[in-house]
Formats: C-alpha cells, structure tokens, sequence
C-alpha cells in the first residue's frame, strides 16, 4: 500500500461495483428462497382476541364482583364491576393483586401426595385418581363402620355454593362438621356483638349515612369487612360536603387507620374498652340519649327481675367504676377528650361505634360496651348503622346437615359460638381424641388461628389424615397429608354470600378461565370423594348447584340482578311498596341476567340493629336489656357479670415484668387464597418501609434506651414463646410498649412469601379471651433485647 | 500491464462487495399456501377478508378455513403438503398464514386509525397487491420510524413521540 | 544549539552522538530495568481486572454496582469528576508557567501535560461505563439536546482533549528531530512516521513559527481548562438538589482542579525524579515552587468549602440542612471530616515550612493526602445529596461494590501503565527548552528584570 | 389539553390498590424480598409519607406519589438525547427505546419519581402470561416512570375519532383513578373549566407538592376540610 496510483482506486471500484450487483442479484437465487425464521408466528384472525369476564374476587371471603380482562386466553388485567354493590367498580389491593395470585410462579401444579412424615416437606405428584383413591379409602372405612360423623372440614370462603356443596357432601356421609373461618370478621366477637344487638342473626354496618365512626382499635381503613366497601363508604363520606365523615381512632399505636383518621386518640393498649364505658356514662349523665331508647333498655337503673331480686343498674356501675377520672388515669387519655369524644358521640347524627378485630381483642365484654353505645345512641326511625339483614334466601341443596355434634359449643351456654380452633384446642388440653379422622382444610387462610405450638396445632398433628385444598403451599399443606389444588375463583362456577356490607346480596359468577394448572373445585372434589366412599351427595355440576341456589332467589320474590345504582333505589321503593319487579320472565332468564351481571342484591334497606320500636332481647314487659344482654342474665349469671364491664388486664396471663406488647394484623396480607404476593409484601407497611417478613415497631426513646437502631434485629419474648424479628424505630409507637405484626395467613413457603414465618400470633399462642376465645395479648408485658448482629 | 498491485484490490473489492450484497439483500417469505389476489380481489376492498383494518389495530388474514366455503377442491396444483392443509382446513383447523410486517412491541401502530380516520388507501403502505397473482414475498419496505415521520409531517399529522410509542 | 540536519537520516545512517543533557534525558527511554517490567506487569494485571469487572457489568447490568433509588450516581461519577480535575494539572498549569515567563517550568511542563492527555480519556470513559445502556451512547451526537449540562461537558471535554493534545505535541516536536536522530531501532521508524507527518525538520524558520504556534495555544488553553470544569460542577450545580444548587459550584470545582492537579504533579516529579534519576533537572526549587503553589491552593480550597458549608448552614433551608448534617455529623461523616483533614491540615502542615516543601518525602506525603482528600471531596459532594432526596424516604444506604471498586482500580492502573509507556517513547523532559534554558535564559533574564526598575542614569535606554 | 389529577388525601385510605394496579396495567416486573430492601423496586407510584412531632402530637401524612407530569419538568431540561420530553398534553413521556441510562433525569427530579432497570427484569416463569399487551417491556439500563397510562389515551382516542368526536372527559383514566375503591383520584383536563377536575381544584384547597420549586406540578392534594390529620 505504499503509494497509491490512480489506476489502483480505480481497479478496486469496479471490482466492488461488479461483486455487489452480483450478491443482490444472484446469490439469493442461487442459495434458494430462506424464509424470514422470524416470520412464522400465526398472524392473528385480525381481531386483538380480547375479551371482558365476570368473576368473584377469590382475595378475601367478601364477595367482590370483578371483571376480568383477557387478552389471547390470558388473564392481563382485573378491575371492579361498576354494578358491584360493594366495590362499585373499584378494588382493594389483595384484589388489585388477583392476577399477581393466579400466576404464582410456585402455586401447586397438581394433587400432591406426602413423601414420609409431616416433618419432612417432601411431595410426590399424582394423578386425580390417586389423590382421590388415597382419601376415598379411609372414607370408605369410616362410612362402612357407621363413623362418617368423623370427617370434618374448615374452609376459609364466605357461605356460598361450595361451601353449601360440601355441606351436603359431608351431610350424606353423616358429619356435621363444615365450619366457616372468616378472616374478616372477628369469628369470635362476632357472634358475641350479635348477642348485643338481642338476636342471633347475621349483623353489619350500614355506613352510607355515617357521619362519625368511633373505633376502639379496629383497624377500620386496613382489611376491615370488604375493604373494598369501607374504603368507597369511607371516600364517598369524607367527599360529602354537608355531615362528612369523621374518624376517630383510638389505639395505642398509629397505624395507618389512625394516621387517617380526623383525631387519633392514644390510650394505654388494650384498656380500649374502658373508654366505651366512661363514654356511656357521659352518654347517661348529660341526657345526650334518646330518650325512647332508654326506656327501652331494662338494666340501666337498678330493677327486679320476676323472682323479684333485686339487681344493680348500670348507670351507678358506670358512675362509681367508669368515671372519666378513673378511667382517665387507667388509659391515659385525658378527662377533656374524654368529655369531648362523648359529646361528639351524642350529638353526631348517625354515629358508629366498632370495637372488633383488634389482635389484641377487646374481649367479651369490651364489645358489649361498644354496641351499649350503639344502643344508646339508635333513635326511632333512623337507619342506624348497625343493621341486621335478612337471611339470603338460596335454596338450600338439599337437607341441611344435622345441628348436634358441632364442636363449636361455647364454655358458657349462650348463643355465642366459640372460634372452631379454639374448641379443637379443648379437646387436647382436656386431653380427649381428636373429633376427625379425616379433616379439609381449604387453605392457610382457614388455619390463620392456629400457631405452632397451639394445643390446636398439636391436636392437628394427630389427626391421621389431613387433606389441604390450598393452590398455593401454604400454612394448611405444611400440615397436610394429602394436597387436592383448589382452583382458583376464575376457574369456578360459584356464588358466594355477601355480608360485608350489612345489606343482602349473593356474588355469582361462571368459568371466565379455563383451569390453568391440573386442579378442581373442591366443590367438586368433596363430592367424588363421597360418591367413591360408596354414599351418593345428589350434587350435580358446579354450573347447576349455582343455578339451583339461585333459583331460590327468584322464587323467594326479591332483590334484583347487580344493576346501576338508579335501578337499585328505583327497585327499593318498588319492594318498599310490596312489588317486586323482576327484568326477566322466566326463572332461568332471571339466573342467567344474574350471572351476566355478577351477583344479585335485595336493594330494600337493611333493618336497624338497634331501634327502640324493636327492643332486642324482650323481656317479659317486652323491653330489651342491655348488652351483652339477656342471655348471659338468664343463666343466672352474677349482676356484674352480665353488666358491660372492662376484664382488667390482671386475669389475663403475662403479667411480668416488661414493655406492654401491641399486636397489631398487617391488613393486606389478611385474607385467603395465594399468600405468595409480592406486590401485597412490599406494601406491608409503606410508612415505615417494613414488608416481607414481620417487624416490631419501637418508639426512639425505647430504642436508645436498649440500644438499637432501625433495621436491627430484637429478640422479643413472652412465657409462650420468643421471636426475633426486623426492628422499625417510629414515634408513632408509644413509649413503653412494642408494637409487633402478625399476618397468619401470610406464612408459608413460596419465593416471595418464605420469611414471613411467625409474628406477635405466637407471643400470644395459648392465651384466649375467657368468653370470646379470640386469641388476645391485651395487657401482657414481653421482654425486647437486641438480637445481636450476624446471630439467627 | 495494470500491475500486481491493482489486480489484486480489484480481487478483493468483488468477494467483499459480493457477501454485503448476499447478505443484506432482503430475506423473502413464502406462504404455505399459494394465493392469487388478482384473482379474488376484482375491485373489491381490501377490508373484506382482512376485516380488522376496519376494526382494530391488527388488519389480520382470513385462514384457509374461509377458502374451503367456496372452492371444492384445493385451487392450482397443490403439493402432498398442502392437500394435507387443505383437508385439515375443511375439518375448520386454520393454516398459519406467515408474517411479512414485523411491528416492534414498543409501536401503537394502529389499522383502523390510518385506514378509517385517516382514510388512506391500503396501497399507500403495502403497494400495489391487487395485481398480483402470487402472494407477495417480502414487505415492501422495511418499515422504519423514518417513513412514518415523514408521512406524518407532511399529512401535518401529530408527531408526538406518545402518539406511537407505549 | 545544534542545528538538525536537513531532511531525515536516511536508514543506516550512524547515529549523531548526544548532548550531556540529551543522555541523562533519554536514558530512561533506552533502558527499561526489571523494577519497571515489573510495575508494568503488575497495572497490567489490574486493568485486566477492571477491563473483566466492566464486561461483567456490561453482562449483568448497572445491579452489580451498589447504586439504587435515589442514589443514582456514585462511584463511576466521581471518578469522573476526579480523573477531569486532575487533568487540570498539565495544560492549565504549564501553560500559566509559560505565560508567566517562569524559567524553573522547563523542566515540567511535559510531564504535567502528559497527564492532562492521558487522564481525560479515563474521566469521560467513567461516563460511559456509568450509562445504563452504553451501547447507546452515540445517541448523545445523533439526538442532541444542548439544554443539558451533560452537553455542555461533552463539548467542553473533547475541545479540552484536542486543545491539550495539540498543545503536548507542539513541544514535543523539536524532541522529535533530535530522539530521531540519536535514538535508533524501532523507535526511529516511530519518530520518523511523526516527522514525516508532520513535515517538521527543526528549521530556523519552522521553530519560530513553531513557538509562536505554543505561545498561541498557551493562551487558549487557559479558558477551555477553566471552561471544562465549570461545566462539569454544572452538571450538578444546574439541579435544584439540595447542596447541588449554588452559585460557589463552579469556582469551586475550577479551584478544586487545580489543587488536585497540581497535587498530581508533584506526585509524578517526586516518583520520576527517583525512578530516573533527573535529580540534576528537578531540582529542589521546583518543589519548592510548586509546594507554595500547592499550598495557596489549599487555603483557597479550604476557603471554597468553608463558605459553602457556612452559607447552607446559616441559610437553615431544611432539604439543604439535611445534607449538611447528614455530611458533618451523619452518615457521611467520616468522609467528611478525612478530607478535611487530607486536604487542608496535612498539606498545610507539611507546606508551610520551607523544608517540609523541600523535602522529598514531604512534598510526596502532601500531594498523596490532597489527592486521596480530593477524591473524598467529589464523593462528598455526589453522594450525600443524592441520598437525601427531598421527600422519597429509603432505609437502603448506597455502598460501593467489587465491580466499582475494581474499576477505579483500573482506571489508575491504566492510567499509569500509559505513563510509563508515554516515558519509554518520548522524553519526560523537554530536552530542547532545557538546553534554551540554559543559553538564553540568564540573559532573557536579567533583560527583563531590568525592565522592572526605572532606568540607570546614563543607560540611554527610554523610561 | 393539560391532563392533571386530583388525589383527595381525606378519602385517600392508604389502601395500596393504586400500587398494584400500576405494576399489572404496565407491566412493571415485581420486587422480591432483596430487591425491596435493596431500594431496586421500580414502583412508579408508591405511598409516600411526611411525619412531624413527636408521639404527644404526632401528625403523619401518606400520600400516594407517582409522577407529577411538571408543566416545567426539571428532568426534561437535563436529559441529553430528549428521551424524556413534556407531550403536547402536558404528560411527560419517556421513549424507552432512545434513553442510553445515564439516569441524569432520575436526579434532576425533586421528587425521585423515575426508577431504573438496574438488571434485566426477571419474570419468574410462567408470570410473563400475565403482560399486558399494551405496554412495552423495558430492557435493562432504561429508565422508566409513570404516564399517566398514555398507552389508553391512545386507544381512547382512536376509540372516540372512530366516534367522530374528540376525546372529553372521562375518555381516558389511568389504571389507578379507575380501581380506587375510595374514589380519592379525579383525572381531567385542567385547561377545561368544566370539568370535574377542575371544580374540586377551586372548591378545595388544593395543594402541589413542593410547588415552590417551579416545578409547576400537575398533580394536586387536597386536604381534607377542617380534618386535624
């Protein structure tokens, strides 16, 4: 390349001129025509293949109707039924995160059968007709020698055709056994609280017209009811303009309820019930009650009862024990507040007084002091928020199972029913045998009771076979035999019982999806297990016990398909006047437009719990008694037994020396179904950057005084157990005490959901409230240490 | 003489200019299925058979299902490999049809916008494909932002770069 | 002064015998002793290290480094900052010496502008190593934006690099004729293909042209180092972070360059003086020069930094607040508080006392500290700002990985590895201006002194 | 047109629907436990909080934040190749396929919006059926933010011209206004005095985050109304 002459450059561009012409024109004749590799995915039919699905929200047992976006057979995208009643076209975040549920990367592909003991997680996978054959066998034994009535099942799903089909599956083995676990609602209180409103009846909170929601430590604003509901009540009260929804808050920690809420009262944890009382005497003393309401009340002034003793009233009780003063210096809240808080109380136009769900639960008669504040503040003609709806009239499939033999007897005779585990729990620490041979579980949310080392969870292990239903590895196949995946809402025809919302209404829906993985219905399973143990259930398809249910509906002459809010009010008025106006002719047309819709709904307005014309718990002149009310007198039971009093912190166990504990539930990890969710972990607790595993909360004065700082390790312990959690240093934990979480259901194996093993559930394993048996730390002191770096 | 020298750069110019000119000259696509529009179309609109350019984003092909309602027999001389097609298509099952246009995930491209809003004629884009008795065997152009640019500039169209891009 | 030969020595030629200057200069190009194979094998190895941590970065994406959200930049940034304000030390400051006549320059104005050259390809490369998608970094030409700083610096880096580069060259051109005429083998052909390029034979007339040419690009090369790091604090200065946004950032980043630049020459002369034995041309006057140069610039950077930190504390906004403390007394304090320490009390202490700055050891221990200082302070300054975001509130805390690390490892190492094969083809020193030096620079001298005092009675000369 | 939206903070429950709604409509990959506490989750809305006072009087205020679509975006000015640009509605878009990562944007914003794809986003197996067809997937070194879902303005307003009308109000909402239970969010143009937006903007007090930074934010919280919290 020395030097270069022009007769070179000119050589070489003609060489390229000639060689390129040659490449684009020849070759590719000579080499043959190469399709494009990348050209021969299908080209579509010229449509996107999307299409909108009706489905029930599988996240928590209320019921939500969503519509399900599905692009080429895949679920992308999930949103609300605008005709929802409850939702109304939005969701909560468990529902937002249903897709996120339904591809869970590690949710059970198909029947798994154990490999070796419980202690090992080992699993073999089988076919449906080994899962089955495995089952079917005991089943057949325990039917063949007349001992059906030992199988039982636990599901974590509101009422509804499934757990109405397995009712009658096991009813045709002979076993009483189907209970509910209900994540949302206090299991425990609520039967209790009922007993406050005077009849044993379904009960809940109508808060459209609610101006002033008192809550004595609920967590109202975190997984509450359907959180789809309370957060549309609660967004639609704050936004009116004339008697906007007030908040109040009253717990020791802030949780995200009480940073939301108009004044956040801060007392000394567990003593929330005291505040109720004191209010009521407030309530009592300025005359702020309506008067026919107190004269509905028997109790309040001091009265002879038929044999003619001689009881005290509740006035003097709330007087002499609950003055503000006192109970100013119990709870720390100050005498003005307290003054205030109850003249707000009085002279709110619908107020709502809620005192459920608190991990640390108020106990029994914390809740009778809340609603005794509802019955003083109900007034004649006014809705009231706390209603007692009717029963859903779905025929039932079949005869209903026999009543006796339920285990879920209460200690104390009375209407209350106790939490199923805790019975389970009395049958090991009576030292009897287990009730089941074969127990159901539906998935980890039905065990979100039960902790390691609980007598129930000890009972648990000696059942010889246990069957999980979970989709996902959960709580409930750790300690299964045999795992029979559920499959998911999308993949079912279901319809489920809505309570939620106080007001009366079923959620249905048919298949929007294809089954992804290789599972079934348990709605179907149960049923062939009971076919091949050689009795016959009388169950037909999924698709025709739904429609068979909700024949009932039209039958019974009420309520309507979902619609829009106008044709609700419209159809309300019309049942008001006694007509009923169905869209459809026939019954068949009448469950199809429910199904197409997403539910049905009995506009009519939910009757008040409490109103004087309808005293609750009449007594021989008709009048109601004050809650907890008359079944508890009946029994004979001392005056200041069956009076609303607080169970001071002293007879509850743990009262060693140490920080008060303050257990408080993660709201979104509460609920049933996957509870691998990654986007549900990271939004454990946005406001102190705490997810994926449970965290204690420590005020900075403490945390200076033990030495740790935010994000450390602390060892907390109690007599019933220690456990070593993520520390998160915030000023809304109050001095002196150590707020700790716990999400039950959330536990279990799963890449996102592995380190959430045990939160403050297992501090407090073994101690539960005396008449409630909810599971209850008030009052109990622990001991928090650093963990020191780099240990366990 | 030229010299050594040159003889051998005009040597080395051909074999180079002979692998760019193989190697970018366009990759062609045949179909599993020969197709004559000339023959069907007869001043009909490309929307009937490729209705979702009316409809939605994607124009779409009608599949072999659809030539079973009128022709009895597989049209032209079919090899053993299409009678196969062509019985499994009476049976309703569809031939994947191969794709020419390839539309990166990251463009809203969509038909009926440009097609029914804009009302641009078909050929403007895909040429002139009535005329042909053969199915077409590559794109007419690679498809790249330069030409929708300058379309849309000079139809005075929106160029706002979240019109197209997602 | 010898006069070159017209034309080149053809092949073969004998070659011209040396000057006692020319040898003790060029010995250190001749002979490579085991000490430098060595050293040269060992920066090797660590930029081979950095060049795997760079490919595996390249493989694995930017999660391999420590960053997160809202610390976005760290260590390749400040690497950045740093490898640009040391580069200040060749042109900026041989160039100021030329203009200001001072005789006791020529012997370092090569070795300074050899490290502007070779150090601004390792500032701009961090740039590109730090982008999410360096495969896309020609973008930054093909879609240009001219309303952001990183623009700005990307104009003002290349001017720098040309202006530098062509203002190292000139110099070294007379060198040139002479390495090719005394210096044979392969390194001949090499002299020889630079000759020939650029036509440069030594004349009379083309060396006269040839020094107007450097008095030319010595002053131009004045604004476009001032230029460059102004812009580059404009990168920063430009947002409304807080500790970011104020007005001292320029200035100060220009001063900071300088300090470090000149911190990195002495580093340099100290270990060449030492490894080639030029004690005889780097005597201690030059330390002695520089050391004072060196220690005005620390008061000037304590003086910066002191008037930054004292404004943001006393201003009392709460996002700047944040920063401030987080940076005195929080999580950054141990940075904070030992660049403080390496930049001022250590330089000043060594510097003020004429032996310190005499002293070998001294002036090595002091330019180490500023260096070492002066990286801490571009850390401090990138960091805690970022961490702070003004309201996204996050527990993680950014801290530097492997990948980082070993990257500025390699930066340095390739750095020196280019230095030392920048000593082993050229000469260090500028052979020509010392020998010019010392013909003509006593006479230059005194001329010019005499005409800073009014003129002698009877001398004639106008006043 | 200058779209903008209205988070009433007083109805606002803190629920989180909004955060996982954003991640499934825009195929956002989910964070795993290290990834969370690594600070590399790449939420482009997440419940952000302002605390002040001690226990006695604490006062905590969660608000969701995602990007505030500035009429003066700081991060638009400093982006070197405009890959980040303000659109002629005022929503500030990021081309995915023309940022080359230098993440300059990511620290001009006051409000640390914008994520970065520190690696390849990983889609655990079988979770990728879940990808919405609508939104791109970004590859690795990009960064990515909210905006405001415009990929369903764009099928809205081809919807509405095949209607023959121009897009309204209540043609187009993101993802999150349309799945918040509380109704908390209002999504309209501000530039349009009849809509809904723009009456609560007046009725209530409105308040921008950060607004004296010039930043003119076009995502406004209101207070609720005599509310202490």
């Amino acid at each position: 390349m020395s030097n270069w002459r022009r007769r070179d450059f000119l050589g070489l561009v003609a060489g390229s001129a000639v060689g390129f012409t040659l490449g684009k024109l020849g070759l590719p004749a000579l080499l043959g025509a190469r399709p494009d590799p990348a050209s021969t995915t299908r080209s579509h039919d010229g449509l996107d293949a999307e299409r909108e699905a009706l489905g029930v929200c599988g996240g928590c047992s209320a019921g939500c109707s969503v519509k399900l976006r599905i692009v080429e057979g895949r679920l992308v995208g999930l949103r609300g039924n605008p005709l929802c009643p409850l939702g109304a076209g939005g969701l909560c975040a468990r529902g937002a995160s249903e897709v996120e549920a339904y591809y869970d990367p590690d949710r059970i592909v198909g029947p798994l059968v154990r490999d070796g003991d419980r202690a090992k997680d080992r699993w073999n996978r089988v076919t449906w007709d080994e899962g089955l054959a495995r089952v079917s066998q005991q089943l057949g034994r325990l039917v063949g020698s007349r001992r059906g009535a030992r199988v039982g099942a636990i599901l974590s799903s509101a009422r509804g055709s499934m757990g109405a089909a397995v009712e009658r599956a096991l009813a045709a083995v002979g076993s009483p056994h189907v209970y509910h676990v209900d994540a949302l609602r206090d299991e425990a209180a609520a039967p209790f609280a009922a007993l406050a409103v005077g009849a044993d009846r379904r009960f809940g909170y109508d808060l459209e017209t609610t101006d002033l929601v008192l809550s004595l430590g609920t967590p109202v604003l975190e997984g509450w009811l359907s959180p789809a509901y309370v957060a549309r009540r609660f967004g639609q009260g704050r936004q009116r303009t004339e008697a906007r929804l007030r908040l109040v808050q009253v717990e020791s920690r802030m949780s995200p309820t009480a940073m939301r809420a108009d004044e956040w009262i801060r007392c000394v944890p567990g003593t929330e019930p005291l505040l109720a009382l004191a209010m009521a005497g407030v309530l009592l003393r300025e005359g702020l009650v309506d008067a026919s309401a107190q004269a509905a009340l028997v109790g309040l002034a001091p009265w002879k009862d038929a044999a003619g003793r001689l009881h005290r009233g509740l006035r003097p009780l709330l007087d002499y024990a609950y003055s503000p003063v006192t109970v100013s210096r119990e709870t720390g809240v100050p005498v003005v507040d307290i003054l205030r808080l109850a003249r707000m109380f009085g002279t709110a136009q619908n107020p709502v007084a809620v005192g459920e769900q608190t991990a640390g639960s108020a106990g029994a008669f914390g809740l009778g002091a809340v609603h005794l504040l509802n019955a003083l503040r109900a007034r004649s003609g006014s809705r009231g928020c706390v209603v007692t709806p009717d029963t859903i009239p779905v025929t039932a499939l079949g005869a209903s199972a026999p009543v006796e033999g339920r285990i879920d007897r209460p200690p104390i005779a009375s209407v209350a029913s106790t939490p199923v585990w805790r019975a389970l729990g009395g049958f090991e620490t009576e030292g009897r045998e287990p009730p089941f041979d074969i127990l159901f579980l539906e998935d980890g949310a039905a065990m979100s009771d039960v902790v390691a080392g609980d007598p129930a969870s000890r009972l648990l292990g000696k059942i010889p076979l246990v069957v999980s239903f979970a989709s996902a590895l959960d709580a409930s196949t750790a300690a299964a035999d045999v795992v029979l995946p559920s499959t998911s809402y999308f993949e079912q025809a279901l319809d489920v019982e809505i309570d939620a919302g106080g007001f009366v209404a079923v959620a249905a829906a048919r298949p929007a999806l294809p089954p992804l993985l290789d599972a079934r219905s348990p709605a179907q399973v149960v049923p062939e297990l009971v076919r091949r143990s050689g009795r016959e259930p009388q169950l037909g398809t999924e698709e025709q016990m739904v429609r068979y249910r909700l024949g009932g509906l039209y039958r019974a002459r009420r309520g309507m398909a979902y619609g829009t809010p106008f044709r609700r009010g419209w159809m309300a008025q019309m049942e008001e006047a006694g007509w009923w106006t169905p869209a459809s002719i026939s019954e068949g047309q009448f469950i199809d437009s429910v199904l197409e819709r997403g539910g049905w709904v009995d506009p009519r307005m939910p009757r008040p719990g409490f109103s004087p014309e309808k005293p609750y718990g009449v007594d021989a002149r008709g009048r109601g008694f004050v809650p907890p009310a008359k079944a508890l007198f009946a029994q004979g039971a001392e005056d200041d037994a069956w009076l609303p009093h607080n169970e001071s912190a002293g007879d509850s166990p743990g009262t060693a020396q140490g920080m008060l504990l303050v257990p408080f539930t993660v709201g979104v990890l509460r609920g049933r179904g996957s509870p691998n969710r990654p986007s549900l972990l990271a939004l454990a607790a946005p406001h102190v950057r705490a997810g994926f595993h449970p965290w204690a909360e420590l005020n900075p004065k403490d945390a200076k005084r033990l030495g740790v700082e935010s994000g450390g390790k602390v060892r907390i312990a109690s007599e019933h157990g220690n456990v070593v959690v993520s520390l998160r240093v915030t000023e809304g934990v109050r001095p002196g005490t150590v707020a700790l979480a716990n999400a039950p259901a959330a536990g279990g194996a799963g890449r996102y959901a592995k380190s959430w093993k045990a939160g403050s559930e297992r501090l407090m394993a073994g101690i539960y409230g005396r008449l409630t048996g909810a599971r209850t730390g008030r009052g109990m002191r622990v001991q928090v240490e650093a963990e020191p770096k780099g240990a366990a | 003489m030229i010299g050594r020298s040159a003889a051998w750069l005009t040597g080395i110019g051909f074999v180079f200019a002979l692998g760019v000119g193989a190697y970018s000259s366009e990759r062609y696509t045949d179909q599993p299925f020969p197709f004559s529009h000339a023959a069907h179309v007869r001043g009909a609109s490309c929307a009937l058979c490729h209705q979702g350019a009316r409809t939605g984003p994607r124009a779409g092909i009608l599949d072999l299902v659809a030539c079973t309602g009128c022709h009895a027999v597989p049209p032209g001389n079919p090899s053993g490999e299409q009678r196969a097609a062509w019985q499994k298509a009476e049976a309703g099952v569809a031939l994947p049809w191969n794709r020419l246009y390839r539309l990166p995930p990251h463009v809203y491209f969509s038909h009926r916008r440009h097609v029914v809003l804009a009302g641009l004629d078909c050929s403007s884009c895909h040429g002139d494909i009535a005329q042909r008795t053969t199915a077409p065997i590559r794109p007419r152009q690679i498809v790249k932002m330069r030409d929708c640019i300058v379309c849309h500039d000079h139809e005075k169209v929106t160029v706002d770069c979240t019109g197209c891009h997602r | 002064m010898s006069t070159a030969r017209a034309g080149a020595a053809p092949v073969g030629e004998p070659l011209a015998p040396m000057t006692v200057h020319e040898r003790a200069i060029f010995a250190p190009i001749t002979t490579t002793g085991t000490g430098f194979k060595a050293l040269a094998l060992g920066l090797a190895l660590v930029s081979a290290w950095a060049l795997f941590a760079w490919i595996w970065q390249l493989t694995h994406g930017l999660g391999v480094t420590g960053l997160l959200r809202p610390t976005y930049w760290g260590i390749y940034i400040t690497n950045f900052v740093f490898f640009i304000g040391v580069s200040h030390a060749g042109t900026l400051i041989s160039a100021i010496l030329r203009l200001s006549k001072a005789e006791w320059r020529r012997s370092v104005t090569r070795m300074a502008e050899v490290i502007t050259v070779l150090v601004i390809a390792f500032g701009a490369g961090n740039v590109i190593v730090d982008l999410g998608r360096s495969d896309r970094a020609l973008y930054v030409f093909r879609h240009a934006n001219f309303k952001s700083p990183l623009l700005w610096d990307i104009c003002s880096i290349s001017i720098y690099l040309t202006a530098s580069t062509i203002y190292l060259v000139l110099p070294m051109l007379p060198d040139l004729v002479r390495l090719e005429q005394k210096v044979g083998g392969w390194r001949g052909s090499v002299y020889r293909a630079l000759l020939r390029a650029t036509g440069y034979r030594d004349t009379p007339k083309q060396r006269h042209r040839l020094e107007r040419a450097i008095g030319v690009m010595m002053v131009l090369v004045l604004p476009i180092a001032i230029s460059v790091h102004t812009v580059v604090s404009w990168v920063f200065a430009m947002t409304i972070q807080p500790m970011w946004h104020s007005t001292i950032f320029g200035p100060y980043f220009v001063a900071g360059a300088i300090f470090s630049g000149i911190a990195a020459i002495l580093t340099f002369m100290v270990v060449l003086r030492r490894a080639y034995h030029l004690e005889a041309y780097l005597r201690p006057v030059h330390f002695d020069n520089l050391g004072k140069l060196l220690l005005v610039m620390t008061l000037f950077w304590l003086y910066f930094t002191f008037a930054e930190h004292l404004t943001t504390y006393y201003g009392g906004e709460p996002h700047e607040l944040r920063v401030l403390f987080d940076k005195v007394t929080g999580r950054f304090a141990l940075q904070f508080w030992v660049m403080v320490v390496t930049c001022f009390v250590i330089p000043f202490a060594i510097l003020c006392r004429a032996k310190g700055r005499r002293s070998e050891l001294g002036i090595l221990l002091a330019s180490l500290s500023v260096n070492f200082g002066m990286y801490l302070e571009r850390y401090t300054i990138v960091v805690p700002s970022l961490t702070n975001a003004r309201i996204l509130m996050t527990d993680a805390r950014y801290t530097p990985t492997w990948v980082e690390w070993s990257i500025l490892a390699g930066c340095v190492s390739t750095f020196l590895l280019l230095y030392l094969g920048f000593t082993k083809l050229f000469p260090i020193i500028s052979v020509w201006e010392v020998e010019e030096g010392i013909e003509h620079g006593p006479r230059e001298t005194t001329d010019r002194l005499a005409t800073y005092y009014p003129p002698m009675a009877g001398s004639g000369e106008a006043p | 047109m200058r779209w903008a939206m209205v988070i009433d903070l007083g109805a606002c429950t803190g629920c989180g629907a909004c955060v996982v709604t954003c991640r499934q409509e825009n195929n956002v990959p989910v964070a795993d436990e290290e990834t969370f506490y690594h600070g590399r989750n790449l939420d482009w809305i997440q419940l952000e909080d302002q605390a002040e006072g001690e226990y006695e009087n604490l006062r905590v205020r969660q608000y969701p934040l995602m990007c505030q679509q500035c009429d003066k975006p700081p991060c638009v000015k400093v982006c070197p190749v405009r890959a980040t640009y303000r659109d002629e509605e005022g929503i500030v878009g990021q081309i995915y396929r023309r940022c080359i990562g230098c993440r300059y944007c990511t620290n001009a914003c006051p409000y640390s919006v914008k994520t970065f794809n520190w690696k390849k986003p990983g889609w655990a197996e079988g979770t990728e059926r879940r990808q919405s067809p609508d939104v791109s997937l970004r590859p690795a070194g990009v960064v990515e933010k909210c905006t405001f879902c415009h990929h369903r303005r764009q099928k809205a307003k081809e919807a509405v011209r095949a209607e023959g009308r121009e897009l309204g109000a209540g043609d187009y909402e993101p993802a999150c206004v349309e799945v918040c239970p509380a109704g908390a969010m209002t999504f309209g143009d501000l530039d349009d005095p009849s809509s809904p937006l723009a009456q609560l903007v007046q009725d209530r007090h409105g308040e921008r985050l950060m607004d004296d930074l010039g930043t003119e934010p076009k995502v406004i919280y209101l207070r609720p109304p005599g509310g202490r919290s």
